[in-house]
């Protein structure tokens, strides 16, 4: 038993350390100037050199494109997790043909291909003016309702319809069962479409491209993108910056990760 | 729309260019450009990451943003946009133009684009290993001087310390089916214009065309060893790993690569120079040099604000100030007239060999614009990648070439 | 009921309008469009009926990108469900690394699909070449030159990256296998390969009807990865279908064909992945 | 007042099921009515109904006098416990008991008083603070009743709420419940399948199956005079034992015989039967498994209901015994008591209290002695 | 043979959770033993270490003679019947009986024997090809059987097999797993929390608290000669009453007293008492509910034990009464014959069996008659 484990331990860890490998060579990269990057792309860094973090940083404006992909994510997060969760909680009591049409629809909606709708989108945003940040977040929840509908159908599933009954008979409306009673329960859940979502949203560069493409609302990967130029890419800098990039969502996922285990796993299965 | 196109009493001018190179000397002109001109907004956008900026440009005009300047390439793109072309025949800058650069965008006396700049390609060379061979690059005029000198430089590639001689990267095909092939065809078609014309192509050069490609194949790095590797080839192990580390003494690059090489070793950067592209037996000791891309100006907008563009396009070319900007921010090498001063001379060693060949007459046109969409790279480029790994002749690679561009100009 | 109604709409009202605006509808313009002219630019719009969908069906690139597309699809979905399944079953056995796996296993998800697909081209071409010149092992060496490297390349980068995201799928749905099942198999006799067979993977089956909806329509898809990881080549042999009609939109201005192609795409892909949730729902079982 | 009347409720469920059929109840303020069937007959049904929570297809109900089939639950003054407790998950006991009246807009000090009072009825006072995963089955159930009593409603709603408890805890929520149905002198309604429940806290019982009500009574009265076979057979644990048997009129004794077993039947009863011309006929025979007896004394009284007994299988409850018996080749339980230490397969002797004996219609399955 | 034997069996989890502690038990070919006691006493974890499910930290088990600690369960020649049956949702019924066999490699037809032989001594011939799910929950609690069953292994396990199951099917089921037992001779191992299974099934009863064996013995002496006072209050329903006296000797009797209630103690008791040193101490007095009488006679006949109470409610089970009563502030509950109609707060006088008074000493807890 124990030696076995032990070697599940090393299997693992070995399996670890190959999908590690590619971040190993982002963040050694990171480090080297370019001609050194060139010159040897797998070994360390000659020295620790933070000099492509402070020009990517520099060039990139972080701070200001930052707190774009911040407002961005954050408030495309907020309406999909809103409007799902109640979309989803009511599909999912109500039994008529509507809501299996509805619901069907979501879920056939994962299959298009985003280019399909590409241009017809945005000739539409166009004429809503909507080519803005809400206009984004608005597109955002389009997109994103389906999968996150899906997940979190499968976990209001897992709930006992006694729970709003119970809260009807507390004397609750629906509005109220669904904001006191509800949604406080689709927490984990919640956690894992936010996680899903933001690992979209934050990297997303064609959305964005299309809707704000505007100095003052870039986000973080159309700044990137500058990095990658006609002919040459600027990987010192451009590896330095995705660092600067996932950072955060790491920490993101650090602390939400508790909770994505237990929620996919409702949220997908039963 | 006009009510967006005015924030105020200023005129708001978008901009809307692909380049993501010149983005910041473009900002820098259109600062310094607002400053003088308080009335004018200037808002650039640049579309990153390369090569979508077709498909970003017609996502920008359906989302009815429509910019006032934008870019396009040649007679196809002027007559996918014909509809929003205004007509810039009437400029000033036009009788400062070179002869031809016009051409592709001129179309019953119309001229709908103002060329952004020219730029130029030819067998790059290090010149240090040039010397260290004992080999004198002036020699090299033909087809057969180039393929000596690289037998030669193949001889001693272990004393050199090259992997190769060549560097030759298939995986973008815009190097081999749209520049490469381009010295063939500029020869076949003369100019662009009748390239976009002709509705056949007899493929006259071919044989010599097949020379230029075997040459650089044969003597290239492959990573694996074989030839169909060269396809995993790019842009950037071409010259910035293999040319620019010194691994590799020639790459068929154009004036652009000074930017990455310079990047990688400065010194290297100053030392390097520009070999012909001799098509054997038709025209050898000259390199095609050409305008990339053209300013347009959208006729859709209120006329305030097309002056404002024009005005502002007409500054940063033939203004001093927009030269200076032109040739040392830019770093462009100019299409037009007038920038005969000595600090209007480009600084880096490949502008100045395009200069050169210039003014020695020794250019061949850029004609690839004129090829059918998509043509040079989607069937051609694709072809030259199949025939390097072997799965296709080269007379059958001639044949498809004839065939789809019959097809295409159905 | 009336009252119901309205409570209905209240909510499920704010996601419908939001799709249908953004997804429906333009969807909808989309497949008007593949009966009509339109290059993607011009205001006269010309309606041809079905000319567009006759040149789809003559359109041997189209064909080619089909049949690489679902070759990818089958290959990427197969490794990408054994590896994530794999990954699942390790991270479950109560190691101590358990926690730290889980998050190293998802991190590739953290970053972008246009940006993974430069980091690998960059790991195949230099990072395999510079492991392939140390060790002597000449495969690894010209990656991503032909169209067998180009489609394992592809198919490594999508199983590195969804892997974790289908781990943590079968995590959710290990973990709510009743550990009696698992005990009453050894009573029975059953060794741990027999277990898994015979009672973990029937019983884990739902989870595999989501994954395999996931992964199959994310691989039919697939766009970003294949941009910038073969770019389509060599020789548009890596070309995918999503790929495919961007091409024939943007850079060969057929828009009329490229909405046919992708309405077409849309209905086979759609009777797939539905005939797979079929398919499969039919085997699942229920506690 | 808070008396609850259903008349002639029936309830048709979209697919078109009929759960419940022309159910008319009438529940007397204070009363501790129990409604008790087996699974799917219709009794969560009507409870729900007369919360509000499932629409009532015909029929009216009225609570305190007034119709309220229209009216929302939240308006008809009722509290409900689940079987399941439902509580809510993410909000702790004190959370949980005080939700209704927070959404009332009931001042701070006086939920707090309500709340804390309650608990301390229910002995809830140290884990106020918890979540309701922190609690053992017998607690969250004393919230779910602590959630309905805060509330002070004019009507008490409980689906199965023991059903989730274990044996021991059962019994003991059983007596909290009436002891607090005492306290509180609200209307109580009462649903469970267990006639244990039924019988020992019910003032009064409905018994139901297939949607339609088969007996309203007192428990003791349900026990004596079951309305029919299914009423008997429900209640009561060991069930009665129903016997099919011929029933023939032998020297003036009316006498009910199966294989070669014969039985008397009590003078009352016997006429009973012919006024009703079942001689000759089959009826079904119920006795309960405590009213057969071993005792010596007994037997020797009742030879005309003695008979012999084969002994299958025996089980030993500690001060009694139930033995199952093989009497004529039908399976027949008798509940001794323990001192009669009885082997397997040993042949006995026993009679049955002839006073006890039920008699049954064959076919209407109807309590021929009502 | 198929003896089993526990031999100072303990048990530490990887959290240094003490669970089991020295258990000896030595059960027989054939035995039904039961091993019962309140949640967390270390019930399953015994039985999981004789299935080989969990491992032993200390002691030997033998199976058949033989030293089995460090076998795998399949080496066991063991079968085990989970609480939750843990059937294989995936397989049909005769696929869940049969895949033990299947992965023994036994040929086919052989295992067809064998399951179509176990399905009809189960009565599940005819469900043979559903799935568990469309079983009723007494069907599946027999296909778990059943799987056991075609193992014939030398010990069936069981882990609390019945208490999923409604109070009806679980009676049922009872008498069924008993008349397997016999039916099949083999050496049982029931693992329950509720004392009625064990009384009614074992052949032998091990009651256990905290992880150590309180008593081992048949259910008879268990119900009548309790080791101490948890054997005394787990076993028998209702609990045994159990109530803090003085003993105090009057007038040559021996007499305990609580409050202002005063019973004397019988004869022989009163010696035991008198010897061990009781007198003017306290003691634990615990007499049965069945051993409260209410009949005249017997009463007139007890003086010395009779008392006065106060009834404070009351359960109505038909054939018999369980009133909870107040007797001098303690609560006592007492099993009268439903003929008796009590009121609420009624005061009655009852009077103890003084033969089957229980003594306990108030520290130790054991019993002090042993
Ligand atoms: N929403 C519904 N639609 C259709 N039929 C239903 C619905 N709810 C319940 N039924 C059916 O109505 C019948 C009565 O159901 P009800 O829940 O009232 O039974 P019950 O007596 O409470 O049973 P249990 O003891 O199992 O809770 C059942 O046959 C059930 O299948
Ligand atoms: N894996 C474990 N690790 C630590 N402690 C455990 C573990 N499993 C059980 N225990 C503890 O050991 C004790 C005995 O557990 P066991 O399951 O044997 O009880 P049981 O008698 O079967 O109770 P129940 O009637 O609730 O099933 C309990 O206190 C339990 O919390
Ligand atoms: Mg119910
Ligand atoms: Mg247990």
């Amino acid at each position: 038993m124990k030696t076995r484990k032990l070697l599940l331990g090393l299997i693992g860890s070995i399996i670890g350390l190959i999908y590690l490998s590619p971040f190993y060579i982002i963040i050694v990269n990171a480090f080297k100037s370019k001609k050194e990057l060139f010159q040897s792309t797998l070994g360390l860094p000659e020295s620790l050199n933070f000099d492509n973090f402070i020009e990517a940083f520099d060039r990139l404006d972080f701070f200001h494109v930052f707190l774009n992909s911040l407002m961005i994510t954050v408030g495309s997060i907020v309406l999909i997790v809103i409007f799902s969760a109640m979309a989803a909680w009511m599909l999912e009591r109500t039994k008529t043909k509507m809501s299996g049409f509805i619901f069907f629809a979501f879920i056939a909606a994962m299959l298009i291909p985003f280019q399909a709708v590409m241009l017809p989108l945005i000739r539409m945003m166009g004429k809503l003016n909507l080519l803005n940040i809400p206009g984004l977040m608005f597109t955002y929840l389009g997109f994103g309702c389906s999968l996150s509908i899906f997940l979190y159908h499968g976990f209001v599933k897992g709930i006992p319809k006694e729970l709003d009954e119970a809260a009807t008979i507390d004397g609750c409306s629906k509005w109220q069962t669904f904001w006191y009673i509800i949604f406080p329960i689709l927490k984990p859940i919640t956690i894992t479409v936010s996680i899903l979502n933001t690992v979209w949203i934050w990297n997303d560069f064609l959305l964005p491209s299309l809707i704000i493409n505007k100095p003052e609302t870039h986000t973080i990967p159309l700044r990137t993108f500058f990095f990658f130029g006609e002919y040459t890419k600027q990987w010192h800098l451009a590896l330095a910056g995705l660092t600067l990039t996932i950072i955060p969502v790491i920490i993101f996922y650090f602390i939400a990760q508790k909770h994505i285990i237990k929620s996919v796993t409702a949220g997908s299965i039963k | 729309g006009s009510s967006q196109d005015s924030v105020g009493d200023k005129v708001n001018v978008d901009i809307f260019q692909f380049k993501v190179e010149a983005k910041d000397a473009l900002e820098q002109a259109a600062n310094m450009y607002m400053e003088k001109n308080p009335n004018v907004k200037i808002n650039i956008q640049t579309v990153g990451g390369g090569d979508d900026y077709g498909a970003a440009l017609k996502s920008k005009f359906a989302s009815g943003e429509e910019p006032a300047i934008f870019n396009i390439g040649g007679p196809q793109d002027m007559i996918d946009w014909s509809e929003k072309l205004e007509d810039l025949s009437t400029e000033s800058w036009v009788s400062q133009a070179y002869d031809g650069t016009l051409d592709p965008v001129t179309k019953d006396e119309k001229i709908y684009g103002m060329p952004f700049n020219q730029e130029g390609y030819g067998f790059i060379y290090n010149k240090e290993l040039f010397e260290k061979a004992g080999i004198d690059p002036e020699s090299i005029k033909t087809f057969g001087d180039l393929e000596n000198a690289v037998k030669l430089l193949d001889s001693k590639k272990e004393e050199l310390g090259l992997k190769s001689v060549f560097a030759f990267p298939s995986k973008e095909t815009w190097v081999t089916g749209l520049h490469l092939s381009n010295v063939a065809f500029s020869n076949e078609f003369g100019n662009v214009t009748n390239a976009f014309n002709s509705k056949e192509l007899k493929f006259k050069y071919a044989d010599s065309l097949k020379k230029l490609v075997d040459l650089q194949a044969d003597y290239a790095y492959m990573p694996d060893g074989k030839k169909a590797s060269l396809n995993s080839v790019d842009y950037s192990t071409q010259v910035e790993e293999l040319f620019s580390l010194g691994q590799v003494a020639i790459i068929q690059q154009g004036n652009w690569a000074y930017g990455s090489v310079v990047d990688i070793d400065e010194d290297l950067a100053a030392n390097i120079a520009m070999l012909p592209i001799p098509l054997e037996g038709v025209k050898e000791d000259s390199i095609p040099v050409g305008v990339p891309m053209y300013w347009s100006i959208n006729n859709t907008k209120d006329e305030e604000v097309k002056k404002a563009s024009k005005d502002f396009l007409n500054w940063l070319y033939t203004s001093d100030e927009g030269k200076d900007l032109i040739i040392n921010k830019f770093k462009f090498i100019p299409a037009l007239k007038g920038y005969d001063t000595d600090n209007l001379q480009p600084q880096d060693t490949l502008a100045k060999e395009i200069i050169r060949y210039s003014n020695e007459g020794k250019t061949m046109p850029w004609v690839f614009m004129g090829y059918p969409s998509a043509w040079g790279q989607e069937n051609l480029g694709a072809d030259i990648q199949q025939y390097l790994a072997g799965n296709m002749t080269w007379d059958q690679l001639v044949e498809d070439a004839k065939a789809t561009w019959a097809k295409a100009r159905k | 009921m009336k009252k119901n109604r309205l409570a209905f709409w209240g909510f499920v009202g704010p996601a419908v309008f939001a799709f249908t605006l953004i997804v429906v509808i333009p969807l909808l313009f989309g497949i008007y469009y593949s009966f009509t002219d339109w290059n993607g630019i011009s205001s006269n719009i010309k309606f041809i009926g079905f000319e567009n969908y006759m040149e789809v069906f003559k359109d041997k690139g189209f064909l080619d990108s089909f049949i690489f597309t679902t070759k990818f699809t089958i290959a990427s979905v197969i490794t990408i469900n054994i590896i994530g399944f794999s990954l699942a079953l390790l991270v479950t056995r109560e190691l101590k690394t358990s926690n730290v796996l889980r998050t190293i296993f998802f991190m590739p998800n953290l970053i972008g699909g246009l940006i993974l697909g430069f980091i690998w081209q960059f790991i195949f071409t230099k990072a395999f070449a510079a492991l392939g010149e140390v060790t002597g092992a000449t495969w690894l060496l010209g990656w991503l030159s032909n169209t067998e490297t180009g489609f394992w390349g592809l198919v490594i980068l999508m199983s590195w990256q969804m892997s974790g995201y289908l781990m943590i799928i079968y995590i959710a749905a290990l973990q709510n296998i009743p550990q009696e099942l698992i005990e009453a198999s050894r009573i029975d006799g059953a060794s741990a390969c027999q277990r898994v067979k015979h009672i973990v993977f029937p019983l884990v089956r739902p989870a595999f009807t989501v994954s395999l909806f996931l992964t199959l329509s994310n691989s039919f898809k697939l766009y970003d990865q294949n941009l910038s990881l073969t770019g389509g080549g060599p020789a548009n042999s890596t070309q995918m279908i999503a790929m495919n009609i961007y091409n024939t939109a943007f850079k060969f201005n057929n828009m009329g064909v490229a909405q046919a192609k992708a309405v077409i795409f849309f209905l086979v892909i759609g009777g797939i992945t539905l005939s797979q949730v079929y398919i499969t729902k039919k085997g699942e079982v229920e506690m | 007042m808070s008396n609850v009347t259903l008349n002639n409720i029936c309830k048709e469920y979209d697919n078109g099921y009929k759960a419940v059929q022309n159910v008319n109840i009438d529940i007397k303020d204070k009363e501790f009515v129990v409604l008790v069937g087996p699974s799917g007959c219709g009794k969560s049904t009507t409870l729900r109904m007369i919360a509000g929570l499932e629409d009532i297809t015909s029929g009216e109900l009225k609570i305190a006098d007034k119709v309220v089939n229209n009216l929302p639950p939240k308006d008809r003054d009722i509290a409900m416990v689940f079987q399941n407790y439902a509580l809510y998950p993410h909000m702790t006991v004190y959370d949980n008991m005080a939700f209704a009246l927070k959404l009332r807009k009931i001042p701070k000090n006086q939920i707090d008083e309500k709340v804390k009072e309650a608990a301390k009825i229910l002995g809830l006072e140290s884990v106020l603070t918890r979540k309701p995963k922190a609690l053992s089955g017998g607690q969250r159930q004393r919230v779910a009743l602590g959630r309905a009593i805060v509330r002070e409603p004019k009507v008490f709603l409980m689906d199965e709420p023991l059903s989730n408890l274990d044996a021991k805890l059962r019994t003991q929520m059983r007596t909290e419940i009436s002891k607090l149905h005492k306290k509180l002198g609200t209307t109580f309604i009462y649903v469970t399948h267990d006639q244990v429940e039924a019988m020992t806290m019910g003032d009064r019982i409905v018994v139901m199956k297939d949607g339609f009500i088969q007996q309203t009574a007192t428990p003791q009265e349900l026990y004596e005079n079951p309305n029919n076979m299914f009423v008997a057979g429900f209640i009561g644990a060991p069930q009665m034992n129903l016997i099919e048997v011929n029933i023939n009129e032998e020297n003036k004794n009316i006498v009910a015989s199966f294989n070669d077993i014969k039985i008397s039947i009590p003078l009352g009863k016997g006429k009973i039967l012919k006024k009703k011309g079942y001689i000759g006929k089959k009826v079904v025979l119920g006795i309960r498994p405590e009213d057969i007896h071993m005792e010596n004394v007994f037997i020797e009284a009742s030879k005309e209901t003695s008979f012999n007994a084969k002994v299958e299988i025996q089980e030993n409850m500690g001060a009694e015994i139930y033995a199952y018996l093989n009497v004529g080749g039908e399976n027949v339980t008798a509940r001794l008591n323990a001192r009669y230490k009885l082997k397997d397969d040993e042949e006995v002797v026993l009679a049955m209290d002839g006073n006890k004996i039920h008699l049954f219609d064959l076919e209407t399955e109807e309590n021929i002695l009502l």
